[in-house]
């Protein structure tokens, strides 16, 4: 047992019983909280997989800005009333036995043994080749330069939507605006 | 010793499906879009992983771009969820059945 | 010649082109002129047509146009778009033309009252267009000219009914002519078709030509789909009844479509299709029959009605009964002698009795009384009122009625003589009795009109019509009185017979004179001058002399009078046939098969499809998390397949 | 093939998507330029069509100004192509298409007033899908306009129609998407069969033509497309969805769907299932012209029971379309050419007479017939193009719809004499219902005071007919100009359908 494994295993856990915490947390602020520590956790994880540069891009993007987003969002809305009762019949029940057997599928599906069979490609000297930023660099803006130019085309239209999606119709604004007017008088 | 990339493939697999369980078992939008968010992760989690059992950065990049398109989907999918709690009066996804403004 | 006969059937459809498009800027009476002028130049045009071919041998005088172009081509049916001057056609082409003339300028006159421009010059143009139609009809080389032409004029018919549209009982008169006369158009259709599967073309000359190549069964279908047609337009039995609604239209209109002209266009096409009408013995007989019958038939009727146009309607269709005796027994060049006659008779007597209608509407308006106008019970004592019109009305009715030397006389009798003379005694009988009939209702209505003392204010104080009316009708009268002695004499060698026979060569050819029981045809006249002479004699007896009371008949033989009166009920029993089950069958099809049965099986369907959405709808209940499920569901089968199957 | 050098064509087709383009660059609040900029463009595209018309070579049976270019490849060969083509079944429906839509156009300037842009760009795209389905040459190429064609219709019912819009556009696609499903299915399953003897996959419907299919296959597929154009056309009994999409569709709509859209199940017919499936064709004919009849009859008879004028006119239709069935499948000549002269003859006198009642709507909004009576004496000028409309209509000699009912009847006399029996009973209960309703509308005395001061036509509403009177009289005055070109792709057609069924005896 090196080291390595030792490290994965607490990441592991980690990351699993943040995710499960998540998705079970009453409280929608308490959630965003557990999902930091998960990004956190799958963050060091790419460290583990000599990838520090995406690792570091997670914590920025993931755990930062967009965890951010939602931490707003959720504050913004308020504490949500939820309701206990599930008023789909039979959702709960099947929503985790569904979870369990697509899990269950996926490990089978990753055919553990062929895999496990050839570690020898995943050595040392390619964690250390792979991970440099350059590589990844030049990558990107070589083999990769329209699909990147294509999602900053992609970023725009969504900072676009959101706003469109944001801005209150002007009808609205007055509908809501009169009466208040009508009360200060 | 490395660790052998099923590992990291299981892992994956596993945070996927609770993701999956996420989305199937909340009400509240924002915690949808936030198992959603798990399973991505989840998703990235096995292409880094890959990248390295195949020795080529092409899954790395893929991570990029998946960040890249979560992001903006947060922007759009938050927009719309605002939106829908401003008309509807709450971000439950069941109360949004109807379709009709 | 070719471009005189273009020049001949074009010319009235310029007059009408003209007054559509420029009438507005002219003055009525110019529109009305201009309308005239067209025919009389047509009319001139014939004359010169028909001397060019007096100039030809006499067995050449059939003169065909170059095809001007190709009406349609389609596969092997070809029309080509010329036309046939022979014999036939110049006689035809002169009466219309003619007699057309004579209506537009006395028409000028009657329809000098009608309130609004448009009206007016809206009558010329149907007139113009009539005269064209009818050329076309009369001129076509061909089946399909003829038919387009015979459309054209039931169209100009339609229109003329209803010319006082406002009335709605005349716009159901138009209508009724027209859909009875397509009721005929519907087998005269049929008959083009077989005649274009049997001979390969619908050209006269080709058709003519090939007879004596067909099965006789094939001729008989022909000719009995053509003299359907015939029915219709010269209101025959059964399709009759279309013609005394007609009179619903003003009275030059009467005098011109339906006495002179158009209604005799079914006596044209037979004599036209000669050939093959004598090829098929059987439909010959047919035609003699229905012609033979209804002339009885309308006559019978005609003596109790007291509608002045009523009468000459009913007379009018037994007339054409006459002619299609003749064309039925083979007298072709008899028949289209008569038709001529009969042209300038029963027009004279069309427009007599518009003139009556005339003076008696201006008594009406003098007297402040409101009469029927057409009404003879109202009338009476005319004769020193409106001297020239009854003159000229005592012409035409002497002319119908067969007084010896007008020229009804001679040319009836020469149809009867032709049945006799033929062989057909039996249709020789019912013709001499309607003969008979004839001069008794025709000289009934002349001594209603005319004779003793005026039965109202209205025809105390009629009057005389003016000169542009009167003159038209001194014209006709001067026809009317001698066109027989002078076409028609001696019988059978008459000018009109030299002019016409060799037109009928080919149908003479077959049937030969048997001289039925041995009388000669001077004799034959004899017994027609006498019938004819008893007919007037007897209305004489009964409406000037008293002699016989005809109300006390018509009590004395009621439920015959009544029979009579209500013309056989032959209207009522139609629409009880034919109508009323059509208005029931078309309702019952559009709200019950239609909406129920057709559109009820689609929208079942519809239904049924709602039914399984219904089902369908509790899986799409709009809940996000249940789609979500069930993607799940489907990802985790496709994997299960992948995972235990796929490999 | 092209003989202009010039792909003359997709001119024709897309010229009206710029003048969409032109469209949407104006602001929505100047609607009398839209309108017009709407009817140049349709005029222009009118007067291209022309050139087609002018440079066609009526003597010749082949496809003319073909154009081909590969659209979708699949391994390197165009599985899909781009490629379309005129022969003289579809040559004057093109013209006919660019004419109505122009003279359409027109009218509306005066009726519609609410969403003017989106109507005309409708309109223009609509035109485009129509020129579109007339001249594909390629299967799929033709289903996608086919399809295309529904989306602006639906949009023009639907937005702009009466009352009962939403049930009427419902039902006519549904019932349209429901023919053509099953359609599409038959087509890919040609395709695929066809593959086997043409080496490649393709919708090439010229390729197609080459090929022998078997009978009972062509007897299924023939009845799939069969019932996708009959839904169309419509043949009885598919004819219910006509009425009510008539009566509520806009004026304009009402003109293009009466005068375009039913043609192209006519046109479906003589393109793809007659010369497709000959021996099918053969052995169905009867029942498909029994249908035809039956339409006719029925059609007749049910038009003069309504009370709507529009409905009349929808009915009339449905009789009048039985008559273009009949003939097409006389197969024979004669028969056959009467069919496509009286598809184009019908689309000009119906399109002229749902022009005429939309007048009168427009003024009166109302279409029932009792509302009405005595019109000629306030609009004699629309009493007369009424009346010559109307005589166009049930066939008189002279005008254009007599020249193809003759033409019909004479060669389904040819091909069974009692169709020809029963159908030509169809002419006379088209002069009861025409004259019937032209009876009520003006004649008799003008009952309601709000009839007594109607005005006349205006100019714009006279400018409109003239085209279409113009070309009714043209038609029933020298018809051979329009037959002409017909003759070759007719016989051609005729003969293919006729010798196969030599080939199997």
């Amino acid at each position: 047992m090196s080291a390595q494994f030792v490290i994965f295993g607490l990441l592991a856990v980690t990351s699993v019983a943040t995710a499960l915490a998540m998705i079970f947390s009453r409280n929608a602020v308490h959630g965003v909280l557990f999902m930091v520590g998960n990004f956190a956790a799958v963050a060091l994880l790419y460290v583990l997989l000599g990838s520090p540069f995406l690792a570091a891009v997670q914590i920025l993007v993931y755990a930062g800005a967009i965890m951010v987003l939602f931490l707003f969002v959720v504050m913004l809305m308020g504490p949500e009333p939820a309701p206990l009762w599930e008023h789909i019949p039979g959702q709960r029940p099947l929503a985790l036995l569904f979870g369990l057997l697509l899990a269950a599928g996926l490990i089978a599906a990753v055919n553990v043994e062929e895999l496990t069979g050839v570690p020898g490609i995943m050595s040392q000297e390619v964690l250390e080749r792979l991970g440099q930023p350059t590589a990844l660099a030049q990558t990107l803006f070589e083999r990769y330069l329209l699909p990147f130019e294509v999602t900053s085309l992609l970023l725009l239209i969504g900072m676009i939507g959101a706003v469109v999606l944001a801005k209150r119709e002007k009808h609205e604004l007055q509908a809501e605006r009169a009466p208040r007017e009508g009360g200060a008088e | 010793m490395i660790v052998p990339v099923s590992y990291y493939l299981v892992l994956g697999a596993i945070l996927f499906s609770i993701g999956v369980t996420g989305v199937l078992l909340r009400r509240n939008a924002i915690m949808v879009f936030m198992s959603i968010e798990l399973m991505l992760n989840a998703v990235n989690l096995s292409f880094v992983a890959m990248s390295r059992a195949l020795d080529s950065l092409d899954g790395q990049v893929f991570v990029f771009f998946v960040m890249t398109v979560a992001a903006a989907e947060v922007a759009v999918g938050l927009a719309l969820i605002v939106a829908i709690f401003r008309s509807l009066g709450s971000a439950d996804v069941d109360d949004a059945h109807v379709l009709k403004g | 010649m070719e471009t005189l006969l273009w020049a001949l059937l074009l010319v009235p459809l310029a007059g009408a082109v003209v007054n559509v498009l420029l009438g507005r800027r002219l003055p009525r009476q110019v529109a009305g002129w201009l309308a005239s002028g067209a025919v009389a130049l047509a009319f001139l045009i014939g004359v010169m047509a028909t001397l060019r071919l007096l100039a030809l041998p006499a067995e050449e005088r059939a003169y065909v146009t170059p095809t001007l172009y190709t009406w349609a081509l389609a596969g092997r049916f070809e029309v080509p778009v010329s036309l046939l001057f022979d014999q036939l056609a110049a006689v035809m082409v002169l009466v219309v033309t003619g007699v057309g003339f004579l209506i537009h300028v006395y028409s000028v006159g009657y329809m000098a009252h009608e309130p609004a421009d448009y009206d007016f010059r809206r009558y010329f143009v149907y007139l113009n267009l009539f005269v064209f139609s009818m050329l076309l009809l009369v001129l076509g080389s061909n089946f399909v000219l003829l038919y387009a032409g015979w459309e054209l004029v039931g169209l100009c018919s339609y229109l003329l009914i209803s010319f006082w549209y406002t009335e709605p009982q005349n716009a159901a008169a138009g209508r009724k002519a027209f859909v009875v006369n397509r009721v005929g158009d519907f087998a005269f259709a049929l008959g083009i078709f077989l005649i274009w599967s049997a001979f390969g073309s619908v050209v006269y000359a080709d058709v003519f030509e090939a007879v004596g190549g067909v099965a006789p069964a094939t001729l008989t279908a022909i000719t009995l789909l053509l003299f359907v047609g015939c029915t219709g337009k010269s209101a025959q039995l059964p399709l009759y009844v279309w013609l005394p609604d007609a009179m619903a239209g003003p009275t030059p209109v009467s005098a011109l479509i339906h006495a002179a002209t158009m209604v005799t266009a079914g006596v044209y096409l037979i004599a036209r299709a000669s050939a093959l009408f004598a090829a098929a013995t059987s439909t010959s007989a047919i035609v003699a029959w229905v012609g033979v019958l209804t002339a009885l038939f309308a006559a019978t009727i005609a003596i109790v009605q007291v509608d002045i146009k009523r009468v000459l309607a009913y007379s009018t269709i037994s007339q054409l009964g006459y002619m299609f005796l003749g064309v039925g027994v083979g007298a072709y060049t008899a028949a289209i002698f008569h038709l001529v006659t009969h042209a300038f008779f029963k027009a004279l007597l069309f427009l007599g009795a518009g003139s009556v209608m005339h003076a008696v509407e201006h008594g009406a308006h003098h007297a402040g009384e409101h009469v029927d106008p057409q009404d003879m019970r109202q009338m009476g004592g005319l004769w020193e009122r409106a001297r020239w019109t009854g003159i000229t009305f005592l012409v035409g009715a002497a002319a119908l009625a067969g007084l010896p030397l007008t020229s009804g006389f001679f040319s009836k009798d020469e149809i009867l003589a032709g049945a006799f003379l033929e062989g057909h005694v039996l249709l020789y009988g019912v013709g001499l009795l309607t003969a008979f009939l004839t001069a008794t209702y025709s000289f009934r209505q002349f001594f209603l009109v005319f004779a003793g003392e005026p039965r109202s204010e209205a025809a105390r104080h009629a009057a005389e019509s003016p000169r542009v009316m009167l003159v038209p009708l001194a014209v006709l009268a001067v026809l009317a009185l001698g066109a027989g002695l002078v076409l028609g004499w001696p019988p059978e060698h008459g000018i009109i017979h030299t002019w016409l026979e060799p037109a009928f060569a080919v149908a003479r050819e077959g049937t030969k004179a048997e001289g039925g029981a041995g009388l000669s045809p001077m004799t034959l006249l004899l017994i027609s001058s006498v019938v004819a002479l008893a007919g007037a004699g007897l209305a004489y007896g009964a409406y000037v002399r008293k002699a016989v009371d005809p109300a006390a008949l018509s009590v004395r033989f009621r439920p015959l009078y009544v029979l009579l009166w209500n013309r056989y009920y032959v209207d009522e029993l139609y629409a009880l046939l034919f109508v009323r089950p059509f208005f029931g069958l078309a309702r019952f099809l559009a709200d019950v098969v239609d909406k129920l049965v057709i559109d009820g099986a689609v929208n079942g369907v519809a239904t049924v499809t709602a039914g399984a959405h219904a089902l369908a709808r509790r899986l799409q209940a709009g809940y996000v998390r249940v789609y979500a499920l069930s993607m799940v569901l489907g990802a985790l089968l496709v994997l299960g397949y992948l995972v235990y199957w796929g490999r | 093939m092209n003989t202009l050098g010039f792909p003359i064509l997709s001119a024709v087709i897309f010229f009206p998507l710029l003048g969409v383009l032109f469209i949407a660059l104006i602001p929505s609040d100047r609607p009398r330029t839209i309108a017009q900029v709407a009817f140049w463009t349709a005029a222009i595209d009118f007067a291209l069509s022309l050139v087609v018309v002018v440079n066609f070579d009526a003597t010749s049976a082949a496809f003319q100004f073909v154009e081909a270019r590969p659209w979708i490849t699949l391994f390197g060969a165009p599985v899909i192509t781009y490629k379309l083509g005129v022969d003289g079944i579809s040559l004057w429906l093109i013209p006919l298409t660019s004419l109505l839509t122009a003279v359409a156009v027109l009218f509306s300037w005066g009726s519609v007033t609410h969403r003017v842009k989106e109507y005309y760009i409708l309109m223009l795209v609509l035109c485009t899908a129509m020129l579109g389905v007339f001249t594909a040459l390629d299967v799929f190429l033709f289903y996608v306009f086919w399809e295309a064609v529904l989306i602006p219709m639906y949009f023009l019912i639907g937005i702009w129609g009466g009352e009962r819009r939403l049930y009427a556009t419902l039902k006519f696609v549904l019932y349209t998407m429901a023919g053509s499903a099953l359609m599409l299915a038959t087509i890919v399953y040609l395709a695929l069969g066809m593959s086997g003897q043409l080496g490649t996959l393709t919708f090439d419907v010229q390729a197609w033509y080459q090929v022998f299919i078997p009978p009972t296959v062509q007897r299924w597929a023939f009845l799939a497309f069969a019932l996708a154009f009959a839904i169309k056309v419509p043949l009885f009994p598919f004819h219910t969805w006509l009425p009510d999409a008539h009566v509520e569709a806009p004026t304009a709509g009402s003109v293009i769907l009466a005068g375009i859209l039913l043609k192209m199940g006519t046109y479906g017919f003589l393109r793809f299932a007659m010369p497709l499936f000959p021996l099918a064709t053969q052995e169905l004919a009867p029942v498909i012209a029994g249908l035809a009849i039956v339409g006719i009859l029925y059609g007749g008879a049910v038009a003069f029971a309504q009370r709507d004028i529009k409905s009349l006119i929808a009915y009339s239709s449905v009789s009048h379309l039985g008559f273009v069935m009949l003939g097409l499948f006389a197969l024979n000549a004669e028969g056959m050419s009467g069919g496509v002269l009286q598809m184009v003859n019908h689309g000009l006198s119906t399109g002229a007479l749902f022009l005429l009642v939309g007048m009168i709507y427009d003024r009166r909004h109302t279409r029932l017939m009792r509302a009405y009576g005595g019109l000629w004496k306030v609009m004699p000028v629309y009493a007369a193009f009424f009346l010559v409309v109307a005589l166009a209509s049930l066939g008189l000699p002279g005008l254009n719809g007599f020249v193809g009912e003759f033409l019909i009847l004479l060669g389904a006399f040819q091909a069974n004499r009692w169709w020809a029996v029963f159908a030509t009973f169809g002419v006379v209960l088209a002069a009861v219902y025409m004259l019937w309703l032209f009876g009520n509308v003006f004649f008799g005395p003008v009952k309601d005071p709000e009839n007594a001061h109607l005005p006349d036509l205006n100019r714009r509403e006279v400018l409109a007919l003239v085209p279409l009177v113009a070309l009714i009289v043209v038609i029933g005055v020298a018809p051979n100009l329009f037959l002409a070109p017909i003759q070759p792709s007719v016989q051609a057609l005729v003969d293919r359908v006729n010798s196969a069924v030599m080939v199997m005896r």
